[in-house]
């Protein structure tokens, strides 16, 4: 397939990805949010794949959308009733927000096209990584790996404990 | 060693300080609140303290007699310049010792045996023994202490005394007021007394009298003759504190609050005598200056006192006044010299207003509580005892002859003749016109309190519902006040008292007799007393030759003046060493012996002089007196009330007590007012709002300083704290405890380090 | 020219990319009130990380990013974990989610 | 010895920190043995304490054994600093006149204040360990003859008093704490500098090097010429002296340096109250006995004067404060500023008379003061309140509690026969025989009457006449007619109960005691006292007289 279709089917997983977090950001609901954080997912999802990170691309989506997404919906559905008419969580000082952050994303993309163009070097990804991933996970980042592992299981086995049914405060 | 009469007198001291003790503790199991052991106690006191007497004063027969004993309080070791100093407390048993051990000592037990029945069922019974207790002890301690130091002690603890038994009724306000008011005024006399004895150690490094008036004597006394006159005036002021001498005064009618029984004993008959008795035992160091300052409060205190006294209605006030005013004789009699005249006085004094305190007692007691002689009257048919002893003691006090009031204030007021005539008049006969006229005024209002209580007709029907207003009884309306109260008094009869207080004013009204004190009824210095307590030579070098004048005794002086002095004077010096009756008559003649300072022998021998001059005008001022109490009250040829009312401003300004209390409040009350009005206007210029609300005057002041405690020098403290909080408080802004802000703070910074390297960019 | 720049997929796009969804977290964190729209804009930026990794690593040809981004994931998903447990706990002593009215610790 | 006297309470604390904090009993009875078992000690010392022996500066020859008793000397810090020689800082114990007395003080007050603290609820085992750090604190300064050893123990006392009232205090306990802190603290840092001063202008005769010992340094040939604090040195000698004075004036408290105290008393909970004012106002006037004074006698006898005066505005200015009262804790505690004025008069009269008096005020203080902050803690635990004029007629239903109130109130204005009269009244013998300070005396006798009066009239507005109708009692008629009072939520007994009893009854006794017969203290502190008079005037004493 030639460079056009590609340019197209990138800027429309763009627009998806932008528009459905902007959404995510902009919306008053929190549940619409939560969902549009799903299109963001997928959409980075398939930014992924255009470079050439195929295997990231699928870690994404079983992570995120299987796991970030679904515990973010819980916590949506423990923290507010779908029932009450209000879900929007107003916001704090808005203006400076939108101010600053218009700055930010300006100065950097400023930063970016002036601070003289990316050139891309001799050789690049090209294909699968998912074999050299494996490679590297096995050598060179072994202990980062495991202790990523680590981490994971405490992080897990805290969450557990910290969110679990407290009868102290029941009592 | 120590001799017997030391170990005596030691019992003496300390048997009321055993009575106190257990008392205090145990007064509510001991069955009848323990009063036997008071009254056993004091009972035991009076018979050592009458040994005592009997050993010193009928046994050696000597005026110079003397024993002392001493031991080692406090040792402060090798002081440096000062040398070995040790502060030492010990007892002096002399003639004034045995006498003032045997009076307190009487009339203390008397009060003891009284108040068994007056004071009966009342709730605090025991303790109230126990507090005569700790009275009892601390008088004792001031008579036989034989240095400042000790008799500073006992002097406070005697006003400590006083302080609970005036508030013997705490209960009720005024009582409390009357407590507070009593202690305070005797502090502020103490003041002067202690910063006098600081005079006093300041040049010796010793407290003992002995030793101090050794050094004076021999002119160790480096500072100037005016600071020793100061000396001299400010011990005095402990004895215008105690013994209630203008201006310091005001406290003891207000003292009347507590039990008459403390009256009689404490504001009556000793504690405010200790003044007198401690003036006495300074007396030889008194520099003339001093004791001309003593002799004018003295006759001012006796005439004053008096004429308020002629408008009282209240009986023990009436009484206080007059007590106030006899002590105001005392003090007279001390400052122009006539020393044994003035203790001579002291102790008839004692006995006689005792007794009348006590009759009063009687009376209010039969007169369920009734203290305003407008309601009383003819009690003498229903209260024959008290009439007679009450009677005699009037007329002791009054000092009509045959009584032993007659003997003392006659002598006093030749002493202050001859002090007048020695001084050289002018001025100076001030005092004795003082004194005759306090003479006529006694007369007159013991005189109208005579008729008022005991003749006339019985008026407690009279008392309309508001008591005490001025002229409240005029016959008009006596029907309409009659109805309106129905009798309301006359269901308890008045009856005389039973023995246990008939008893004391028996044995007091026989004391106020001149034969106990002088077989002459026209002349004290022929008796015991006069002989046994001679008037001491100063040691106050006046014209600086007198050192050496050797002792207080008078044999020394007398051996001295065989080479000394004029004939006259030799003469009478012989016998004043001799015994018996002759000699004491013609010792007598000279109130004790010949003096080698001038100016005492000068007033010794005018007051010898004037003898018989007092006496005839001292009896003419009684005869006035009491002849105007008759005109007034018994044959009515002038009516009181109308002559009241027509010398009206007179009257008043004697029954509101020449304003005293008033003036004290409008100087130092209002003076302090306007202090505080300024300096609240001060603080609500200039430290904002700090004296808001505030009662009493003295508070306003004190709030001031606190609010300068509080604004200023705090103030200085929390502004440094403010800035930094301030500052803090800025910045605290900042810290919301949001961390969204805080991540704004974070972008906002990120695009400054942006704009920064833009500007590098462009450059 | 303009043309040839868009049509030429290349590192800008995806870093303009990258920065829009940092900006947009960035917005999310910084002023939304209820902290589960903030876990939300965390996870946004933490994509944007990735996007940058993944990136950089293609056009270098190392696979440091790759692994790198690897790890941002499963960080991540811890993080989300213990955040909404914390979230939940929050919720349940204060009755809200609303971060700006959790603030006992202040003063 | 003086080691295990100090380092007991501390003892103490670490097993209370083994003891579970739900075993509050336990706790209490830990450190009440161990507040016991340091009296013992000081009893003990107290019996070996040999009167006649001077202390204040070493014997001659330079021995501290011929002059000090019960010395403790071991080298604690010594590194060497190149340049500057070898830093020795030693672990020197030892008492003499000026300190055996305070010794046995603290002991006492200690036990006192443990038997208080036995009402204590809250965080109980926090507050005990707190409680005996301060304790060994107290004693340690009181014993070290060492600078750096004292100033160890001066430091350390102020963390647990400052947690003390922090924690255990009032309302407004906080802003009481850090005031409390910070005077002392701003004390403290200058007399840091002073004392580094002192250490490198001082060298030990038998050592050969500088030294941080006190008793080195009070002896003026110990000096070497030229050093910052060198004898030649005079405008720094004035400075140190200034600072150091300052410091310790601030813990007497001095105006106009005593404003935290009205606050520290009012927040501190009762048993803090009693030692605050039992003895650690005591560590000030003791500094200027031990450190100030002796270093520096020079400036002192210059300054004699201006002390006086102070010592004069305390006792009037404190009076009039406390007349000013309606809180009565607060009453009390500016009398204590007023009493402490004593001791500074004392202090300024340079003769033995004064300082005598002085040193024996600040052993009746801390017991009179101490029983009028349990009296006033007795009275708060019932009625929650100290609003003076929030009683009335107490003395009808509460005899027991009137009597002792009476003693100490009477104590307080120095009435004969009571300890407090002894000692003011040689505090005004030996100001009135200075020519220096005689006026000052004659104005400050002033202070007897307004003591007397502010005293009176509190005792006057709780305890005599009636009930106030506004009264924090209720008052209740039995069937007998009697008059009956309770409080509103106080369970206990009306009047004073036993343990309060154990509190006051010793005080009462040890006041009367030695308003009687002084000699059992005053004869401890004679000697030395007089040494010290030489010692700061070295010039004869025949100016004084």
């Amino acid at each position: 397939m030639n460079q056009l279709t590609i340019a197209i089917i990138f800027y429309i997983f763009a627009a998806v990805t932008v528009l459905s977090a902007a959404f995510v950001v902009f919306s008053k609901n929190v549940i619409y949010s939560a969902f549009s954080l799903l299109f963001t997912f997928f959409g980075v999802a398939a930014l992924y794949v255009f470079l050439s990170a195929d295997f990231i691309a699928v870690t994404q989506v079983v992570v995120y959308v299987g796991g970030i997404l679904v515990l973010l919906l819980f916590g949506v559905m423990f923290t507010n009733t779908i029932m009450q008419t209000e879900l929007k969580a107003d916001v704090l000082h808005m203006a400076p927000g939108i101010l600053v952050t218009l700055l930010l994303i300006g100065g950097m993309l400023f930063t970016f096209y002036t601070t003289g163009s990316w050139m891309p070097g001799e050789m690049q990804l090209n294909g699968s990584v998912v074999e050299s991933i494996g490679l590297e996970t096995m050598s060179r980042y072994m202990l980062p790996f495991e202790m990523v592992s680590i981490v994971l299981l405490v992080a897990l086995i805290g969450a557990a404990f910290l969110a679990r049914y407290d009868k102290a405060n029941k009592k | 060693m120590m001799h017997s009469l030391i170990q005596l007198s030691i019992a003496v001291l300390l048997l009321p300080l055993l009575s106190f003790v257990v008392l205090i503790f145990f007064n509510r199991r001991l069955p009848r609140g323990g009063d036997f052991v008071g009254v056993g106690l004091l009972g035991t006191t009076l018979a050592i303290a009458l040994y005592i007497f009997w050993t010193v004063i009928v046994q050696h027969y000597d005026p110079a007699f003397r024993v002392a004993w001493d031991f080692t309080w406090l040792d402060f070791g090798d002081v440096p310049g000062v040398g070995p100093l040790q502060i030492k407390m010990g007892i002096v048993v002399d003639n004034l010792t045995a006498i003032m051990l045997a009076m307190v000592s009487l009339i203390s037990f008397l009060v003891h045996l009284y108040s068994t029945g007056y004071m009966h069922g009342e709730p605090l019974y025991g303790r109230f023994f126990a507090y005569l207790g700790i009275f009892t002890f601390s008088m004792f301690g001031i008579v036989l202490s034989d240095n400042l130091f000790s008799i500073y002690m006992f002097w406070e603890l005697v006003g400590l005394s006083s302080y609970l038994l005036i508030g013997f009724y705490f209960h009720k306000d005024s009582a409390a007021d009357a407590q507070k008011k009593a202690f305070l005024t005797n502090r502020i006399g103490d003041i002067g007394m202690w910063l006098g004895i600081l005079i006093l150690y300041s040049q010796f490094h010793t407290f003992g009298y002995q030793e101090i008036f050794e050094h004076i004597k021999n002119g160790d006394f480096h500072m100037s003759q005016t600071w020793l006159t100061a000396a001299g005036v400010l011990l005095f002021m402990g004895c215008v504190g105690k013994s209630a001498q203008f201006p310091l005064h005001v406290w003891l009618p207000d003292a009347m609050e507590g039990p008459t029984p403390v009256s009689a004993l404490i504001h009556a008959a000793t504690m405010v005598a200790a003044g007198v008795y401690f003036v006495a035992r300074i007396f030889v160091m008194l520099t003339p200056d001093a004791l001309h300052v003593i002799a004018f409060i003295g006759a001012f205190t006796a005439f004053m006192a008096a004429t308020i006294a002629i408008t009282q209605h209240d009986i023990k006030r009436v009484l206080a006044y007059s007590t106030v005013s006899q002590l105001g004789y005392m003090v007279l009699g001390l400052g122009v010299g006539a020393y044994s005249a003035a203790l001579f006085h002291l102790l008839t004094h004692a006995f006689f207003k005792a007794c009348l305190f006590l009759g009063s007692g009687a009376i209010i007691h039969a007169m369920h509580h009734e203290q305003d002689m407008r309601w009383m009257g003819g009690l003498y048919k229903k209260m024959p005892w008290t009439f007679a002893t009450f009677m005699i003691a009037t007329l002791a006090l009054a000092g009509l002859p045959l009584t032993s009031g007659f003997l003392s204030k006659d002598a006093i007021l030749a002493g202050a003749l001859g002090f007048a005539s020695v001084e050289g008049g002018g001025v100076f006969y001030l005092i004795p016109v003082l004194g005759f006229g306090a003479a006529v005024l006694t007369a007159f209002y013991m005189g109208r309190q005579i008729w008022l209580v005991f003749f006339g007709e019985s008026r407690t029907h009279l008392k309309p519902n508001a008591a005490h207003s001025l002229d409240d009884h005029s016959d008009g309306d006596v029907d309409h006040i009659h109805d309106a109260h129905h009798g309301g008094h006359d269901h308890h009869p008045v009856h005389e008292v039973a023995w246990n207080m008939r008893l004391p004013l028996v044995v007091l009204a026989t004391l106020s007799v001149f034969i106990v004190f002088s077989p002459d009824p026209l002349d004290g210095g022929k008796g015991w007393f006069m002989h046994l307590v001679q008037t001491p030579a100063t040691v106050v070098s006046v014209t600086g030759t007198s050192h050496e004048s050797a002792g207080l005794g008078a044999p020394e002086a007398g051996k001295l003046l065989a080479t000394a002095h004029t004939d006259t004077e030799h003469v009478e010096a012989a016998p004043a060493q001799g015994h018996g009756a002759e000699a004491a008559h013609e010792a007598g003649e000279h109130h004790g012996p010949v003096f080698t300072d001038p100016r005492q022998a000068e007033i010794a021998h005018m007051t010898h002089e004037n003898h018989y001059t007092a006496i005839k005008l001292s009896s003419i001022m009684i005869v006035i007196g009491i002849g105007m109490a008759l005109i007034f009250y018994v044959f009515r040829i002038i009516d009181p009330d109308k002559t009241a009312q027509t010398i009206r401003p007179l009257y008043l300004y004697s029954f509101n007590k020449w304003y005293w209390d008033e003036i004290y409040d409008a100087t130092v009350i209002k003076g302090s007012m306007l202090i505080s009005k300024i300096l609240a206007w001060f603080d609500a210029n200039i430290v904002d709002g700090i004296v808001n609300g505030v009662a009493t005057v003295f508070r306003k002041f004190a709030f001031f300083n606190g609010g300068v405690d509080k604004y200023v020098v705090d103030g200085l403290v929390n502004f440094t704290a403010f800035t930094v909080q301030t500052t803090g408080a800025v910045f605290r802004k900042i810290q919301t405890g949001k961390v969204q802000t805080y991540l704004l703070m974070v972008a906002v910074a990120v695009l400054g380090w942006f704009a920064f390297y833009f500007a590098h960019l462009v450059k | 020219m303009l043309t040839e720049q868009l049509l030429s997929i290349g590192v800008n796009h995806f870093l303009t990319i990258s920065v829009i969804l940092f900006g947009l977290g960035m917005f999310a964190v910084m002023t939304r009130k209820n902290a589960i729209v903030i876990l939300m804009g965390v996870e946004l930026i933490l994509n944007a990380a990735n996007i940058n990794f993944l990136t950089f690593s293609k056009y270098n040809g190392g696979m440091e990013g790759v692994m790198f981004s690897l790890f941002v994931i499963v960080l991540a998903a811890a993080e989300a974990a213990v955040a909404l447990a914390i979230v939940i706990n929050i919720f349940k002593t204060f009755k809200t989610v609303d971060v700006s009215s959790v603030d006992t610790m202040k003063e | 010895m003086l080691s295990l006297i100090v380092f007991l309470p501390i003892i103490a604390g670490l097993i209370i920190l083994a003891v579970p904090s739900s075993q509050k009993q336990i706790i209490r009875i830990v450190s009440l043995l161990g507040a016991i078992g340091q009296g013992v000690i000081a009893v003990l010392i107290w019996r070996q304490y040999d009167p006649t022996m001077a202390g204040i500066v070493a014997a001659p020859g330079g021995s501290l054994a011929g002059s000090f008793q019960m010395i403790e000397r071991v080298p604690w810090i010594s590194l060497d600093l190149g340049s500057f020689g070898p830093l020795n800082i030693e672990y020197l114990l030892g008492v003499d006149g000026l300190s055996i007395t305070m010794v046995l003080l603290t002991a006492l007050i200690s036990i006192i204040g443990v038997l208080s603290s036995w009402t204590i609820q809250k965080q109980v085992k926090g507050y005990f360990i707190l409680y005996n750090l301060l304790a060994t604190a107290m004693m340690g300064c009181f014993v070290a003859l060492d600078f750096f050893l004292f100033y160890v123990f001066w430091e350390l006392m102020l963390l647990p008093m400052y947690f003390l009232i922090g924690i255990w205090g009032g309302p407004n306990r906080e802003y009481a704490a850090i005031k409390f802190f910070l005077y002392t603290l701003f004390g403290s840092v200058f007399m840091l500098l002073v004392m580094i001063g002192l250490y490198f202008s001082v060298i030990d005769p038998l050592t050969g090097h500088h030294t941080f010992s006190l008793v080195a340094m009070a002896d003026q040939a110990n000096y070497i010429k030229g050093a910052i604090l060198g004898p030649d040195n005079v405008t720094w000698r004035y400075v140190a002296f200034i600072v150091l004075f300052v410091g310790f004036a601030i813990k007497v408290p001095m105006f106009p340096f005593h404003t935290w105290l009205p606050d520290a008393h009012v927040e501190a909970p009762t048993p803090i109250s009693v030692i605050l004012a039992g003895v650690l106002l005591k560590l000030g006037t003791y500094g200027m006995m031990r450190i100030n004074f002796p270093l520096f006698p020079e400036v002192y006898q210059a300054g004699l004067y201006v002390i006086a005066v102070f010592g004069a505005i305390n006792i009037i200015y404190g009076a009039f404060c406390a007349l000013a009262q309606q809180d009565l804790k607060k009453m009390v505690a500016y009398s204590s500023i007023s009493h402490m004025g004593y001791v500074l008069l004392g202090l300024a009269a340079a003769n033995s008379e004064g300082m005598v008096g002085a040193l024996y005020q600040m052993f009746n203080h801390g017991t009179i003061t101490a029983m009028l902050f349990l009296l006033v803690g007795v009275i708060y635990d019932r009625a929650h309140s100290r609003q003076i004029d929030k009683f009335g007629g107490l003395a009808s239903y509460m005899p027991v509690y009137t009597g002792l109130v009476i003693v100490a109130w009477f104590a307080s204005l120095g009435l004969p026969g009571l300890s407090g009269f002894i000692s003011e009244a040689f505090v005004f013998v030996g100001a009135f025989s200075a020519p220096v300070t005689r006026p000052i005396a004659m104005v400050s006798v002033l202070g007897i009457v307004f003591g007397a009066a502010y005293l009176l009239w509190s005792l006057q507005r709780m305890f005599l006449g009636k009930r106030k109708p506004d009264a924090l009692y209720d008052l209740e008629v039995d069937a007998h007619g009697h008059e009956h009072i309770h409080f509103h939520d106080w369970k206990g007994k009306l009047d004073l109960d036993a343990r309060e009893l154990t509190m006051l009854v010793p005080l009462a006794v040890i006041i009367i005691a030695l308003g009687i017969y002084p000699m059992p203290v005053m004869g401890l502190i004679t000697t030395s006292v007089n040494k010290l008079v030489q010692v700061l005037a070295p010039v004869a004493m025949s100016a004084v007289h």
